[in-house]
């Protein structure tokens, strides 16, 4: 008690003191352009500025190697570009290929991945540890997967190939060499390394459905299917869009897989847009038409994207 | 109580189904990783060999050969070749911790204080120009790849360190500004108002109290983005062939040429994957976040 | 008949914990027994044992006239109304609360004449059609209520219903639901970790702390009588003054040696009982009188702050060291730091065993 | 320390008003509580005091000084926020010592500060503590300490108590208060609880939907209440409203589902005059100013009893008179079984009459 006084007399005494903190005359007007000015700007040059040029490049008849830097000077064309393009019966078949890449593999890793979540979706043993390592495939580097799966799906000496002919008995399947199997092949490597993605996002949103709703189902004997069907998936259901639609739009852009394990081949059975777009811009070379390509690829993503950032921010605000 | 007994019969010959289960899973997803393991340690004969070898020691007897050849001779194919003269592997991994290392720096800094500034201060039009920051991130590459070449071309940034370095920060930064976001949302405003209420300016106060908070976050944001920059392969092989090259390109190269040395291709890529794998594990924790921008969470 | 009688109860989990000891509890046919406790206490995982959504480590659980231990909660024909409602989230409010009529294949009429019969009683007839995230806490609570009455089961097992509404709802919901039971006169066991729920709501109190039941009776006896010092704390807002004491003669004698004398009988029987020498007067803040000046009264002690509620006042008092609360009509003032002397109303004081913390009167 | 004037302060976040054409004056040394419900605006208008909101309008003065454009900093208040912000990785001692840190105090004069109100808080134990290892009540104190630290001009405190269970509750409460005594500081208080405010403010404003209800000491606020919402808002168990009215020929209160009629005390029938529609009336009485009885007696309302509520040191009962509910407390003696019929008298003299269209008091 008696200390207080003392205490509080002291601090009466001496007068009392302001803070003298540093940088006061940077308000928050001035610090937050101070923190996005330089992400915008990386982002503007980068990866605006670029697409802007392309746009421009997508009506002239630029060549890269042809003339160089001197891009200016490429002789306009206006629009043909673009109907040569959309008269081109190539560049239909080549979004033909992708989507019957796209819509098998995304379909398979779906009920694939849902399916694996389901039953890991409950407490056992080395949990976490095994969701752990199942997700391993889709951090690595698609060039390595495709590389060693292109190793086992040889047909002569891979060991894939092994199991089918000498262990089950079938007649080999020549996994690149054949059309089908060649297309089956990049369904299986991107499942493979995809799948998981769709297990982690899944596990995520059944983890997430409270546990007291299934036990008030059972106190009123509900099926398992009422369960599912009016319990998990409504609650999961907007965590599984989000993946679907990451897919859907990861599977449409596929370059590196396509590249290192078919090459687009055999023949042009599994060149899609992307390989396409590649050989025009940097085997052919024609950059100008090759801009017009992209352009016309980025039709698509744009609704795609443009539909995944709605979800995503509504999932957001959800969480927030 | 036969009741319970039964009930106890059943969920037995569940649990044995469930494992079943889990183990066929586990070999889909790990089985390639193990023969790419075992291959690594095999002599040329072996790899190619029918029925295949998969336990070593036992079925084979492993060999360092690969890796050694590996860290000191060049491939045969690439000096018959021509290209990547003075880079042989070790030149390959040295510029990809190098490059990636840079960008993953400069990517999580930059991207980390705009994140602050959307998650606290009102911007006008803020919706849109984080819509517009991760659409960047959305385009395909191989369309960017193209006026991206034309840029590097004319700006001679080909077979740079800065020129590709800089093309990670772009493409890091959407994806740090999110995940970012997303963390400093969950740190309580109060802690700044706090700071600001005993005497100190915003500046001070993130300085002194946020940035402690996020050190974790953008850790873990840090190594999503290393692993981005460290797989990438479309940008480089075509920009830097020559000696600012990184691994993908030089395994890819490996394959391209003359004879496959697979179970060198092996090693190589063992050597390559063994960082990412370690990394994952490390954020596992963060995995979710990572593959969906931040957006959800726990 | 539909009584629950807990015999023996013991729940232990599997990282060690031991989460309910021993437990013997009945709750009689038509009754509203309130487990009451602090969180951690062990009362949830005793109402979900009864529930069936866990099962007890040992000990026998019956409702009406069967051990339901190895039935599914389902078969044990009891409602379970949670803290968070569990409502189905995606159907409507309608199906919601016919679902455990459907579940049993009731005809569709049937159904329907019930569902609107419940709805009739909780007021909720309007928002049938709605979907349960579109409604208010108090809504939900009503809708969770309806599904647990529609089944006209043998027992309510309610845990921690009102805890998500508000003060002024929680008031509301407190008496309707009392009234509610009073009506259907169906069994309920009721946990909550709120002394006025308790309190108010039930026929008999239990409380429980650390798995182990404390004390078991009317409010008014856990209020009156409390026969620990753990429930003397717990219950009663402001709870029971808790005063060290130590026997002398016929008196209590407090640390600083003031004294409160005690009939020779009381004495008499807290020497009998009392295990060692340190005890603790237990008195309510209503059962202490203030006279100014402090000469007169058992004790002196010097008023420490003075917060009017409205209808009375409450005074902190401090006695070398403890703040002891009194409340007075809010007619009566004292002022702050003013000497006082404290009145204990003999007949409702209780002294507590300090080592063992059980009641010696 | 300072006196805070509050001039017509607004503040809008889009198109919802939060607070609106506020203005209050806080004396030097007074403990002022606000009080409402939650989403009435209390807590902006603190923030915009201690100056981490900038108000759409309007201004806020201490000591008559505008403190338009002075930054939080440079205003030098103390603000405890309701979950505390303690600095998570920062030790107690290191939480409490920030805000002289700021002021660059010598290690040595921090030190002494430090001691000095761990001591009065009796935190003294806890210094190398962090914060996650602490109970709720001991980061309440190392709040406190964090503003007490300091000498600020005022102390403002956003629902201090609110995350802590209700006995270590009614503790702070008291000691909260002597704590201001002591300091003889000048404390602004936002709570949504009436018992906090009753018990501890020197005034209390009462505040609903961003606007004043009413300002005055704990007898002004509870005994006279200035319109039905602080009549309904203040006091623990809920003041009982009946709609009826005023029958000038025979002087007496009516009610309007027709259950009862009772005699106007003087004073009502000079008061009524105030009101234009005598038809629309709303008598209130809180539950300690009704009397209850089981035998019945002449000019009382008959009733019937519905729920018995005992809290131990008294009960609630709430008897339904006609269609109405009427909340009655009694000593704890007092048990009546549901559906006894029972007798219940008002005491006028203590009655509030509010006018039912403008739900202005006329008493």
């Amino acid at each position: 008690m008696a200390d207080e006084e003392v205490g509080a007399g002291r601090r009466a005494a001496e007068s009392r003191r302001g803070p003298r903190s540093r940088f006061q005359w940077l308000n928050d007007t001035l610090l937050s352009t101070m923190f996005l000015s330089p992400t915008l700007v990386v982002l503007l040059f980068v990866a605006i500025f670029p697409l802007i040029w392309s746009l421009y490049l997508s009506f002239t008849e630029y060549s890269v190697i042809r003339d160089a830097g001197a891009w200016t000077s490429a002789p306009w064309i206006g629009l043909r570009n673009y109907q040569t393009l959309l008269r081109d019966p190539q560049l239909w078949q080549r979004f033909q290929i992708t989507a019957g890449f796209v819509v098998p593999t995304v379909a398979v890793e779906f009920l694939f991945g849902f399916g694996i979540a389901l039953l890991l979706n409950r407490d056992f043993k080395a949990r976490s540890f095994i969701t752990t390592v199942i997700l391993i495939p889709m951090m690595l580097s698609t060039v390595v997967v495709g590389l060693f799966w292109r190793f086992m799906l040889q047909t002569d000496f891979g060991i894939i190939d092994y199991f089918i002919r000498d262990v089950f008995g079938l007649r080999p399947v020549f996994w690149l060499t054949e059309r089908l199997p060649a297309r089956m092949a990049l369904v299986l490597v991107d499942t493979w390394q995809w799948t998981p993605f769709i297990v982690l996002i899944s596990l995520a949103g059944l983890s997430a459905v409270p546990k007291y709703l299934y036990e008030a189902a059972d106190i009123d004997q509900a099926s398992a299917w009422f369960k599912f069907r009016q319990i998990t998936l409504p609650l999961v259901s907007p965590l599984l869009v989000i993946a679907i639609l990451f897919r859907l739009m990861d599977t449409y852009k596929l370059f590196e897989l396509v590249w290192v394990l078919t090459g687009g081949g055999p023949g042009d059975s599994t060149k899609n847009v992307p390989v396409y777009l590649y050989k025009i811009a940097f085997g052919s070379f024609k950059t100008g038409e090759a801009s017009g390509i992209g352009y016309i690829m980025l039709v698509v993503v744009i609704a795609l994207a443009s539909l995944l950032i709605r979800v995503l921010n509504q999932m957001r605000a959800e969480e927030a | 109580m036969n009741r319970t007994r039964r009930r106890r019969a059943r969920s037995l010959i569940g649990r044995i189904l469930f494992w079943v289960a889990v183990a066929m899973i586990l070999l889909f997803f790990l089985f390639p990783l193990h023969w790419m393991v075992v291959t690594s340690f095999k002599r040329t004969a072996e790899v190619t060999l029918l029925p295949p070898t998969l336990i070593p020691w036992v079925q084979f007897n492993p060999t360092l050969k690969n890796y050694v050849e590996v860290l000191t001779k060049m491939p045969a194919g690439l000096l018959s070749a021509g290209t990547y003269k003075q880079s042989g592997f070790p030149q390959a991994l040295l510029n990809s911790i190098l490059i990636s290392g840079a960008a993953t720096v400069i990517a999580v800094l930059l991207g980390t204080v705009a994140a602050y500034a959307f998650s606290r201060f009102r911007i006008p039009g803020k919706g849109d120009l984080l819509f517009f920051i991760l659409s960047t991130r959305m385009l395909p590459p191989v369309v960017t790849l193209v006026p991206v070449f034309v840029m590097f071309i004319s700006f001679g940034w080909r077979n740079t360190f800065h020129g590709i370095t800089l093309l990670y920060v772009a493409a890091g930064l959407p994806f740090v500004v999110w995940m970012m976001k997303g963390f400093f949302d969950e740190i309580p405003r109060e802690y700044e108002e706090a700071a600001m209420i005993d005497g100190y300016s915003r500046l001070e106060a993130v300085w002194k109290i946020v940035i402690p908070e996020a050190i974790p976050a953008m850790l873990a944001t840090a190594v999503f983005v290393l692993i981005m920059a460290w797989n990438e392969f479309l940008f480089v092989q075509l920009l830097n062939p020559g000696k600012f090259t990184t691994v993908p390109p030089f395994l890819y190269a490996i394959i391209g040429y003359g004879r496959v040395e697979w179970g060198r291709m092996a090693a190589t890529s063992v050597i390559f994957l063994a960082p990412i794998v370690l990394f994952t594990w490390l954020v596992r924790k963060h995995l979710l976040r990572g593959v969906t921008f931040g957006a959800v969470r726990r | 008949m539909s009584e629950i009688r807990i015999q023996d109860l013991t729940k232990v989990f599997p990282n060690g914990t031991v989460a309910v000891r021993n437990l013997h509890l009945d709750v009689a046919d038509g009754e509203l027994l309130v487990l009451l406790g602090p969180s951690g206490c062990g009362k949830t995982t005793t109402l979900r044992c009864v529930g069936g959504l866990e099962t007890q480590t040992s000990g026998d659980i019956w409702i009406g006239d069967r051990v339901v231990n190895d039935l599914g909660p389902g078969e044990r024909d009891i409602a379970f109304v949670f803290q968070f409602y569990a409502l189905y989230p995606h159907i409507r409010v309608y199906d919601n609360i016919a679902f455990p009529l459907r579940a049993t294949g009731v005809s569709r009429d049937e159904v329907d004449r019930r569902v609107s019969a419940v709805a009739e009683t909780l007021r909720i007839s309007h928002i049938l059609r709605e979907r349960p995230k579109r409604l208010s806490s108090g809504e939900q609570q009503r809708v969770a209520l309806g599904r647990a009455m529609i089944r006209r089961p043998q027992a309510f097992l309610m845990d921690e219903p009102l805890t998500n509404l508000d003060a002024a709802l929680r008031a509301d919901m407190r008496i309707e639901l009392k009234h509610l039971q009073n009506e259907l006169g169906t069994t309920m066991l009721y946990v909550t970790h709120d002394q006025t729920e308790a309190m108010t709501m039930g026929n008999r109190v239990a409380v429980l702390n650390l798995g182990v039941l404390e004390q078991v009776g009317v409010p008014l006896e856990i209020y009156d009588r409390p026969n620990t010092l753990f429930v003397a704390g717990f219950v009663g807002s402001p709870p029971m003054n808790l005063i060290a004491m130590q026997l002398a003669q016929d008196a209590l004698k407090s640390e600083d040696a003031q004294q409160v004398m005690l009939d020779t009988s009381v004495a008499d029987r807290i020497r009998a009982k009392q295990t060692g020498r340190e005890l603790v007067l237990g008195v309510r803040a209503e059962d202490i009188r203030l006279t100014s000046g402090g000469n007169g009264g058992d004790l002196r002690a010097e008023i420490a702050t003075r917060e009017p509620l409205g209808d009375q006042t409450l005074y902190s008092v401090m006695l070398n060291h403890q703040l002891i609360q009194v409340t007075t009509a809010s007619t009566e003032r004292f002022e702050v730091g003013e000497t006082v002397g404290l009145h204990l109303d003999r007949s409702r004081l209780r002294v507590f065993d300090a080592s063992t913390g059980t009641a010696l009167v | 320390m300072s006196s805070i004037t509050i001039k017509n302060l607004t503040k809008s976040f889009g198109d919802t008003i939060a607070v609106d054409e506020l203005s209050l004056h806080i004396e030097d040394r007074e403990f002022l509580v606000m009080v409402g419900p939650t989403g009435a605006g209390k807590t902006t208008t603190l923030r915009c005091v201690a100056g981490l909101e900038r108000p759409t309008n309007g201004a806020v003065l201490f000591d008559g000084e505008d403190m338009a454009g002075v930054s939080p900093a440079a205003r030098d208040v103390a603000f405890v926020f309701q979950d505390y912000a303690l600095y998570p990785r920062k030790m107690v001692s290191a939480n409490i010592a920030f805000p002289l840190e700021a002021r660059r105090y010598t290690k040595a004069q921090t030190e002494a500060e430090v001691v000095r109100v761990t001591r009065m808080l009796r935190i003294d134990g806890l210094l190398d503590r962090l914060p996650w290892q602490l109970s709720g009540g001991e980061q309440q104190r190392v709040a406190l300490a964090r503003a007490m630290v300091r000498t600020p001009r005022v102390f403002l405190m956003d629902e201090p108590l609110t995350n802590l269970d209700f006995q270590l509750r009614a503790q702070m409460r008291s000691e909260l208060k002597r704590i201001q005594r002591e300091l003889d500081v000048t404390f602004f208080y936002v709570t949504n609880d009436q018992l906090e405010a009753l018990s501890m403010g020197d005034r209390i404003a009462v505040l609903n939907k961003g606007r004043l209800q009413q300002v005055g000491t704990q007898d002004e606020v509870y005994e006279h209440p200035a319109n039905l919402f602080v009549a309904s808002f203040i006091g623990s168990t809920r003041m009982n409203f009946l709609k009826c009215a005023y029958n000038a020929d025979a002087g007496a209160l009516t009610s309007v589902m027709g259950a009862w009629s009772l005699p106007a005390t003087a004073e009502m029938r000079v008061r009524v005059q105030a009101t234009s529609d005598l038809g629309n009336l709303i008598l209130g009485i809180r539950p300690e100013d009704v009397q209850i009885s089981p035998e019945a007696g002449d000019d009382e309302l008959k009733g019937q009893v519905f729920v018995v509520e005992p809290l131990g040191d008294r009960n609630v009962v709430d008897v339904a008179v006609g269609p109405e509910m009427v909340k009655i407390k009694t000593p704890p003696a007092f048990l009546l079984d549901p559906g006894v019929q029972v007798s219940i008298r008002f005491s006028m003299s203590r009655a509030h009459l509010f006018d039912g269209v403008t739900h202005e008091a006329l008493m």
